[in-house]
């Protein structure tokens, strides 16, 4: 193909009425993380062709950063499915200012999850098996199983997004394809809510019916532990800060205003007092589980947090500063309003949940539980750590491709005027 | 610019004749690799292996006084013997005895060279699976042929068929690419197994299955 | 009509509806998947018939009897042999992993081998046999010639069995009187047997029926005497038939498993056991009957010149006295005298020694003097749960060697190690001072070298001056099955089968009660071009020639093997052992050998005096203590095999990780000594001593007294594979060697040391 | 087939482990691999990341010189029966790979079909189970040993302690060509408890009264570990020492007692 | 996953897991035939497109 054809292409592709970057700025940025991306990429085959002994988990670290990456996109993913249910389901209308990128953030994180899994498996040639011997008392089966329904949920809602490219709406086929999808998305978010509503809680069950490992286990109701339903509830909170705080990102890089402020303030609103309701539930579990539960097992809170590395300190910053500051400030009108303190609360919220998933799968990994054992501590190595940026590259991409070519932000051209 | 742009499509004719042909053209896909996975996959998938002697059941199952048994029998410890180890055919076949070329074959090469025939076990399990033949044969005083079907009548060794990509045997793998099972002999997969045990209530003991334990047909 | 773009797209589609519905791709899925399940790189183990072999272990001396299980003609696993009289069933961790001896191609040597590097450096050629015997018999034939024939020695594991006593004719018939064995604490045990009771016979101890188990250092259940043995007298003990206490400076695991601990300085156990002595004697606890009709020497005596000399009595009780003894071992007064009241007052007690396994060293003559004094206090010799001295199995009754004159004539010079010359009348071999020798002399006495059965480059102490001493040989012989340290700085390597591929017998294991046999079987047919040393020795002997020949009546090892046993074969191929279960000690009127047919505590006429047997003096350790001031003892564990064998990689695999980490070895130090040297878990440290320098990393024990550092025996190989060697320190690359004054055995316990961080 | 089920009790196989008598030779965990084709590589001085089904722990009483105390404590696989036979890591399981059978009471696993998620790992408070980080290799010659009634495992599965159960299978199939259904206490013992030097180890069946775990467990010197957690495990030790038997379940700075479940 | 699975069981927990997993895939499932099946339909009818 002649060179000269690219920035004709470009031209093409891009929604009208908008500004973007010269191509070669975006080629620019594609090529570095693009790079990042073939790192990743590289660690990943070393993973599949030699094995998991390119890690640095251990028999004591059967779960480890990967897991944690797993819960925490999973968690922060959990924007697509709340704003859907808060637009479909519950008829926030005003929100369909911001669903499109919400559910470009879900659809990220969900396919980044499944290929962290895909990567974490010691046989991903039958992982499969999965599915086709399935134990449905297992919460990892549930987590699989509506993890990739739901995946697939969110690729039906990304696809008429895809559909809306200038080019490809102009096939008679796609457009009413897109059209259609349209008409009844309604019923895939439900489907996707449902979904969601479980497989959050089953990553929190993950962790909570594990009754050999005190740190992680909880008492609850029927089959579910109290983490299944603080799973979902934090999800629920913190998936739309993160929403959030990627289209903050995305208008700070971009330097426009993508979302008008009032669907940001509602969704903020929303998430505050999802995250204030949540950390009280999750302060309360934290209380009846460190006096009831473990000392039954004979285990006190000072052992699980006796850590020589950040001990007690981790609690403090996944409750105080990851819950009750974000809340405080997402419930209050000034708070939400004031970019600054909207900046600290949806950043804040989102490490806290992020804690959360951290130390529901490595601390309980590390905490010592027979009397004669000690701590194990865990560094991940290279080929972990480039698997795991590989997603964030590979997310980076495809907002980049999406925002260039697809009508993302619904308010962009009604904000952003091109004289 | 004007490239990207679809051409407009005045003529109506034209456009039909277009549909008809797109509809085609699925036809065409869609026959053309049904024809593939259900004809030329499954007979690309097995790679065809003669046995190294072409062994004669009938001839020897005349010849012995216990049947199978005769040269398939269980040990005293209760172990299998399988196909027999050279050692077992020496006793008759020490000099060539008839006019068969294949046994003159099996004396000459391996007999006078004491080497022990590379048989192809057309029943042979992967190694993680544990079967007990005497549970089998004794306890549950089923017959061979229950299982392996009429082999002591056949007078010569069928073609032995491998799986290219896993390297079993068709016979405990899938005679029949569709899953469809007529005999025993022609499919012996987990479920095969478990269908009898399950029918017997078999040490159906299992906390997860209420089935088998793993460890009733693993090892 | 054309064909455009959506033609395609529809064919597609067709083609990916048509797949979908065919088998195909699900086909492929699944097969797949069973391709991951048996990998084709993934071993199948073959199935066959299942066979069992009994026969015997021969990776230590410790004589188990195990059971082989075959499939076909793979040995499979090594178990112990139930109802076994020495082990009965049980079978240690090394014994375990004998497979991977055998197995191990990696360590082992598969053909005859000629060096072709500098030695040490392990680079061979593959000869065949026939030149492999023909170079050896012409170098032979080459010194005999010069008049050199005493040149030739050989150094061997034992002296025991058909195959050291073939090689020990073999030097007969050649003319040599130098032949060693490796030190060991029989050497003493056996030499203090002989003082004191005048027989040249083997200890043993009725540990099974002993209720008072007084153990100075010995590693009960970490090798010590035949190792599963000792196991299970140790969990005879633990339900409560009997009690141990245990003395030494770390809390072993046999100390963790005996009913008392008792921490003491290193290297003053003669003087508790003296100590001990002289409570008993001034309690008058001591056994009457004994000492009064059995003894010799208890009270002063006078001597054949009639001069009176002190008896063993006057000596403790002046000398050894409890707070004196409190003063040298670190041990409070009152603990002392409660031990040696304790000691008596048990119905069938029993005091041992030899440190650890026992094996590496034949220990200080006095230690063993003082702790046979003790059993003598207690009357327990010869008795129910004491120590007795049995006959050395005498079937070995072949016609005597017919020399020719260079024979007689060789055979007739000094050994090398001055061994039962004036200076050194009752000790056997002393191996230990032949590097010294060789190091300082000018000429060479040794001109060919045999090893066999044996690992000295590794297991003598001062492995520097070991190496020197072997540079001067001139042609150096292994008979190893395994590329060792010394098979890899031989010049020439005829290599024997491993023990499952061949025919050897087996005698009494270290400690054992009655007169036993083992038989080891070839269970496997050779995996390589090995042969037994047996017959190497009668191909060596048929080429030589002449007198040497003859001496070797036999067509092959095997017929050797079968007529020597003669009656006892039957058994011993049906149980593969043999066993004289009649056999009972002799009483104490029968049992002494001496001038004054008693038990003689002064061994009249043999030592000088009584202080020369049981005098204790505290400094023989190396260094000076403000250089070094700590103190590093060696430590034995059974996952360390430190012999002959090195550890197979099962064992290794069970090696702690507080014992080995890496590569680097982990020296156990009192956390409170890690304080003041500034160090802590796990850090890399310098550890010299007057001998050498190593790397090493620190694991703090509270078990250790302050002051001292202990290192585990069995690491810092060079040779064998690479799940073995370069891993860890030997510890004998950190010792010298010292000589026991009356003796002239090996005596090394210790080194002073220093530890400096790294 | 003829029905085979008759009424026979249900077994409950189990272990006592007597820590006086252990003295952490390591002899059951080389049995044990041997036993099992468990690989090996060149540095196993990493535990964690060391395939070892039984492990000896070393355990002390924390006391300075000369006061210290150790005990040795083998753990193989505990075979926890939880709560009806819901074993921590079998119900966790997504793949259905591993079992708890009522039959014998053992944890069984299908190695072919575990796909390598770990969550089991997660779910064992013992560390019990292993990875496979590396594809096995058994350096030229030693495949020659494998023992062909355990399959060997591959690179990316779980694998753990089976209480030796084709030693089991091997056992049943003398009884049954000798005409008898059930197996004698004598038949079936694990390769560690067949191997211990001191005899430490004894295996049977916990239900039974003949057999001669039922009255060890009994002691009051047995203890399990972690029985506060409820896993409810098969594996019982015995110590005289107090400190020891402390070790095996974690006490609040007030609880004076040790709590027997 | 299917009734003919060596796993499965006819019990609670089965019905309601894979009533539920079966209950989503046939909305997912049915939808998406729904949509493609109407745009196909859509677009024979001339439906859609160059509306530039």
């Amino acid at each position: 193909m002649d060179s000269a054809l690219i920035p004709v292409m470009d031209d093409a592709l891009k929604p009208k009425g908008v500004q973007r970057c010269p191509i070669w700025q975006f080629a620019l940025w594609i090529c570095i993380f693009g790079a990042i991306l073939l790192w990743g990429v590289y660690a990943m085959f070393l993973c599949w062709f030699k094995g998991l002994n390119q890690t640095n988990m251990n028999d004591a670290y059967g779960f480890a950063l990967w897991i944690w990456a797993d819960l925490a996109v999973i968690a922060l993913g959990g924007g697509a499915f709340f704003t859907g249910f808060l637009r479909y389901i519950i008829g926030k209308d005003e929100l369909k200012n911001i669903i499109n990128y919400a559910v470009l953030i879900g659809f990220i994180c969900y396919s980044s999850a499944l290929l962290i899994l895909a990567i974490d498996v010691g046989q991903p040639l039958r992982a499969w098996f999965i599915f086709w011997h399935a134990n449905v008392h297992s919460m990892l089966t549930e987590v699989a199983f509506c993890l990739s329904c739901y995946f697939g949920v969110l690729t039906i809602e990304y696809i008429p997004l895809v559909l809306e490219n200038r080019q490809i709406d102009k096939v008679p086929f796609f457009h009413n394809l897109a059209h259609n999808m349209h008409e009844i998305m309604a019923i895939f978010a439900a489907t996707g809510a449902f979904l969601s509503f479980f497989h959050q809680g089953s990553l929190g069950g993950v962790a909570g019916v594990l009754f050999g490992r005190p740190f992680g286990y909880r008492e609850g109701v029927l089959i579910w532990p109290w983490t299944f339903f603080l799973f979902t509830w934090s999800a629920a909170a913190c998936g739309p800060c993160f929403t959030i705080m990627i289209t903050k990102l995305t208008e700070v890089i971009t330097g426009k205003k993508l979302v008008k402020q009032n669907v940001i303030d509602l969704l903020a609103k929303i998430s505050g007092w999802m995250l204030a309701s949540y950390i009280i539930a999750k302060i309360l579990d934290t209380v009846y589980w460190a006096t009831v539960t473990v000392p039954d097992m004979g285990y006190t809170l000072k052992h699980f947090y006796s850590n020589p590395v950040y001990g007690i300190w981790i609690l403090f910053l996944e409750i105080v500063l990851g819950g009750i500051l974000p809340a405080i400030i997402l419930i209050t009108k000034t708070g939400r309003n004031n970019n600054v303190t909207l900046w600290i609360a949806v950043v804040l919220a989102v490490i806290g949940v992020s804690v959360n998933r951290w130390v529901m799968v490595l601390q309980v990994m590390a905490v010592p539980i027979l009397p004669f054992e000690s701590w194990y501590l865990y560094l991940p190595s290279w080929q972990e750590t480039a698997t795991t940026i590989l997603p964030v590259a590979y997310g980076i991409l495809l907002v980049m491709l999406s925002y260039r070519y697809l009508p993302i932000f619904p308010q962009e051209r009604e904000l952003n005027p091109i004289d | 610019m004007s490239k990207l742009d679809d051409k407009k499509t005045d003529q109506k004719g034209q456009e039909d004749g277009v549909r008809g042909f797109i509809i085609l053209f699925f036809i065409i896909g869609l026959f053309a690799s049904l024809i593939v996975g259900w004809m030329i996959f499954p007979s690309l998938l097995y790679s065809k292996k003669k046995q190294p002697i072409d062994f004669n059941h009938v001839l020897h199952v005349e010849a012995v006084d216990q049947g199978c048994e005769s040269c398939h029998y269980i040990r005293e410890d209760g172990s299998f013997s399988g196909v027999p180890k050279l050692a077992q055919c020496v006793d008759c076949h020490e000099e060539v005895q008839g006019e068969d070329p294949e046994e003159a074959k099996f004396v000459n090469e391996y007999v006078a060279e004491g080497k022990e025939v590379p048989w192809l076990v057309y029943s042979r399990q992967p190694d993680c699976v544990f079967f007990s033949h005497v549970t089998h044969t004794k306890m549950a005083e089923m017959d061979c042929a229950t299982c392996h079907g009429a082999i002591g009548e056949s007078e010569h060794s069928k073609i032995y068929e491998q799986n290219r990509i896993s390297g079993y045997s068709r016979d405990i793998w899938g005679k029949n690419i569709a899953g469809f099972k007529k005999n025993t002999w022609d499919r012996m997969k987990m479920d095969d197994c478990s269908e009898c045990h399950v029918k017997n209530h078999v040490r159906q003991a299992s906390v997860q299955t209420k089935k088998g334990g793993c460890f009733v047909c693993h090892k | 009509m054309k064909i455009d773009r959506r033609s395609f797209l529809s064919l597609g589609m067709g083609v990916a509806a048509g797949t979908a519905l065919s088998p195909l791709p699900w086909k492929l899925i699944d097969d797949i998947s069973i391709w991951t399940q048996m990998w084709p790189w993934t071993p199948v183990p073959e199935i066959g018939e299942v066979n069992y072999v009994n026969s015997t272990c021969t990776l230590c001396p410790g004589g188990c009897g195990i059971t082989v299980r075959k499939i076909g003609d793979r040995a499979v696993k090594v178990e112990g042999k139930e109802g076994h009289p020495i082990n009965s069933g049980g079978v240690c961790l090394l014994g375990l992993s004998g497979l991977q001896n055998l197995y191990g191609y990696d360590r082992r040597i598969k053909t005859p081998l000629k060096r072709i590097g500098n030695r040490g450096q392990g680079s061979f050629q593959k000869i065949t046999w026939d030149e492999a015997i023909s170079e050896v018999v012409n170098k032979l034939s080459e010194v005999r010639s010069t008049g050199q024939a005493h040149a030739v020695s050989c150094i061997s594991g034992s002296d025991q069995g058909t195959v050291a006593q073939l090689l020990k004719r073999f030097l007969t018939a050649y003319g040599s009187p130098n032949f060693f064995t490796m030190p060991s604490m029989q050497d003493s045990y056996e030499l203090a047997l002989y003082l004191t009771q005048g027989i040249q016979a083997s200890v043993a101890f009725d540990v099974e029926n002993s209720d008072f188990v007084l153990s100075f250092g010995s590693g009960i259940v970490e090798g010590w005497g035949s190792p599963v043995r000792m196991f299970q007298a140790s969990s005879r003990w633990r339900e409560g038939k009997g009690k141990v206490v245990q003395i030494e400076p770390r809390l072993s695991i046999t100390a963790a498993k005996s009913d008392k601990w008792i921490p003491i300085k290193p290297g003053t156990e003669a003087a508790l056991a003296l100590g001990l002595a002289s409570v008993i004697i001034k309690e008058s606890l001591y056994d009457k009957e004994f000492v009064e009709n059995y003894a010799f020497g208890f009270e002063n005596w006078k001597d054949d010149a009639g001069k009176t000399q002190i008896g063993f009595k006057q000596f403790v009780l002046e000398g050894y006295g409890p707070d004196k003894v409190a003063k040298i071992t670190g041990i409070d007064k009152s603990t002392i005298i409660s031990l040696a009241r304790s000691f008596v007052r048990a119905s069938k007690p029993l005091a041992i020694g030899g440190r650890n396994q026992g094996r590496s060293t034949s220990g200080r003559l006095n230690e063993f003097m003082a702790i046979y004094a003790l059993n003598a206090l207690v009357g327990n010799i010869n008795k129910t749960g004491g120590v007795w001295s049995i006959p050395k199995p005498g079937y070995i009754k072949w016609p005597k060697v017919e020399m020719d004159d260079v024979a007689e004539k060789g055979i007739k010079e000094p050994r090398i190690d001055a061994a039962g010359s004036a200076s050194y009348p009752y000790s056997q071999y002393l191996l230990n001072r032949v590097p010294g020798i060789l190091n300082s002399g000018q000429e060479n006495p040794i001109q060919v070298l045999f090893v066999a059965g044996a690992n000295p480059i590794y297991a003598l102490p001062n492995t520097k001056a070991v190496k020197e001493a072997f540079d001067k040989i001139p042609y150096i012989v292994g008979f190893s099955s395994y590329l060792d340290e010394t098979a890899k700085y031989a010049d020439i390597i005829l290599p024997n089968h491993v023990y499952l591929e061949r025919y050897e017998d087996i005698p009494t294991p270290v400690g054992f009660q009655k007169p036993f046999i083992g038989l080891a079987k070839p269970v496997i047919a050779p995996q390589f071009e090995t042969k037994n040393l047996g017959d190497t020795i009668f191909l060596l002997a048929k080429g030589l020639g002449g007198t040497i020949e003859k001496a070797f009546p036999w067509d092959d090892y095997e017929t050797c093997l079968k007529e020597t046993l003669s009656e006892k074969w039957d058994s011993l191929e049906e149980n593969g052992y043999w066993i004289d279960s009649s056999l009972k000690p002799a009483d104490w009127k029968n049992a002494f050998k001496t001038a004054s047919k008693k038990f003689e505590f002064i061994a009249a006429g043999k030592a000088k005096d009584i202080a020369s047997l049981f005098g204790f003096s505290s400094s023989t350790l190396e260094g000076d203590e403000a250089s070094y001031p700590l103190v590093l003892i060696p430590y034995d564990s059974m996952r360390l095999a430190n012999g002959f064998i090195g550890d197979p990689p099962f064992v290794m695999k069970a090696v702690e990780d507080t014992v080995l980490k890496g590569k680097d070895v982990l020296i156990e130090i009192n956390p409170e000594t890690a304080k003041q040297l500034g160090m802590s878990e796990g850090g890399f440290a310098k550890l010299a001593t007057p001998v050498g320098t190593a790397k090493v990393r620190v694991h703090l024990y509270d078990g250790i007294m302050p002051g001292i550092i202990a290192l585990p025996r069995g690491l810092g190989h060079t040779a064998y594979d690479k799940f073995l060697g370069g891993k860890g320190v030997n510890f004998n690359e950190l010792i010298g060697s010292v000589e026991d004054p009356v003796s002239g055995l090996d005596a090394t316990w210790g080194i002073r040391a220093k530890l400096t961080k790294a | 087939m003829k029905e085979e089920h008759k009424h026979i009790k249900a077994k409950k196989y189990g272990m006592v482990i007597d820590l006086d008598k252990c003295t952490g030779c390591g002899a059951c965990m080389v049995a044990c691999m041997a036993e099992n084709n468990v690989p090996f590589k060149e540095d196993e001085t990493d535990k964690l990341l060391s395939i070892t089904w039984l492990r000896i722990y070393k355990l002390t009483n924390g006391k300075p010189f000369p006061e210290t105390d150790i005990c040795y404590l083998p753990r193989p696989c505990m075979h926890c029966e939880g709560q009806h036979g819901h074993a921590p890591c079998v119900s966790v399981c997504p793949a259905t790979v591993t079992d708890y059978d009522m039959e014998t009471g053992i944890v069984s696993q299908i190695y072919t079909r575990c796909f390598g998620c770990r969550y089991c790992m997660a779910a064992c408070p013992y560390h019990a189970r292993y990875f496979n980080w590396w594809d096995p290799v058994w350096p030229e010659g030693m495949e020659k040993y494998l023992n062909p009634n355990v399959s060997p495992r591959m690179r990316g599965v779980v694998e753990k302690c089976s209480f030796c159960f084709p030693r089991y299978q091997v056992a049943k199939d003398k009884a049954m060509a000798e005409g008898r259904r059930e197996v004698e206490e004598h038949e079936y013992q694990t390769a560690c408890t067949q191997a211990c030097p001191a005899g430490a180890i004894t295996f049977g069946d916990l239900n039974n009264p003949k057999h001669a775990v039922y009255k060890l467990k009994m002691s009051p010197n047995a203890f399990r570990l972690l029985e506060r957690l409820g896993t409810n495990p098969k594996v019982y030790y015995i110590s005289s020492r107090e400190w020891v038997r402390r070790s095996g379940d974690n006490y609040l700075a007030n609880e004076v007692k040790i709590k027997k479940l | 996953m299917f009734p003919f699975s060596f796993e499965w069981i006819w019990d609670m927990s089965h019905m309601v897991f894979h009533g539920g997993l079966w209950y989503a895939l046939s909305i997912i499932g049915l939808g998406m035939t729904y949509c493609i099946l109407k745009a196909t339909i859509d677009t024979f009818q001339g439906k859609g497109g160059h509306h530039e």
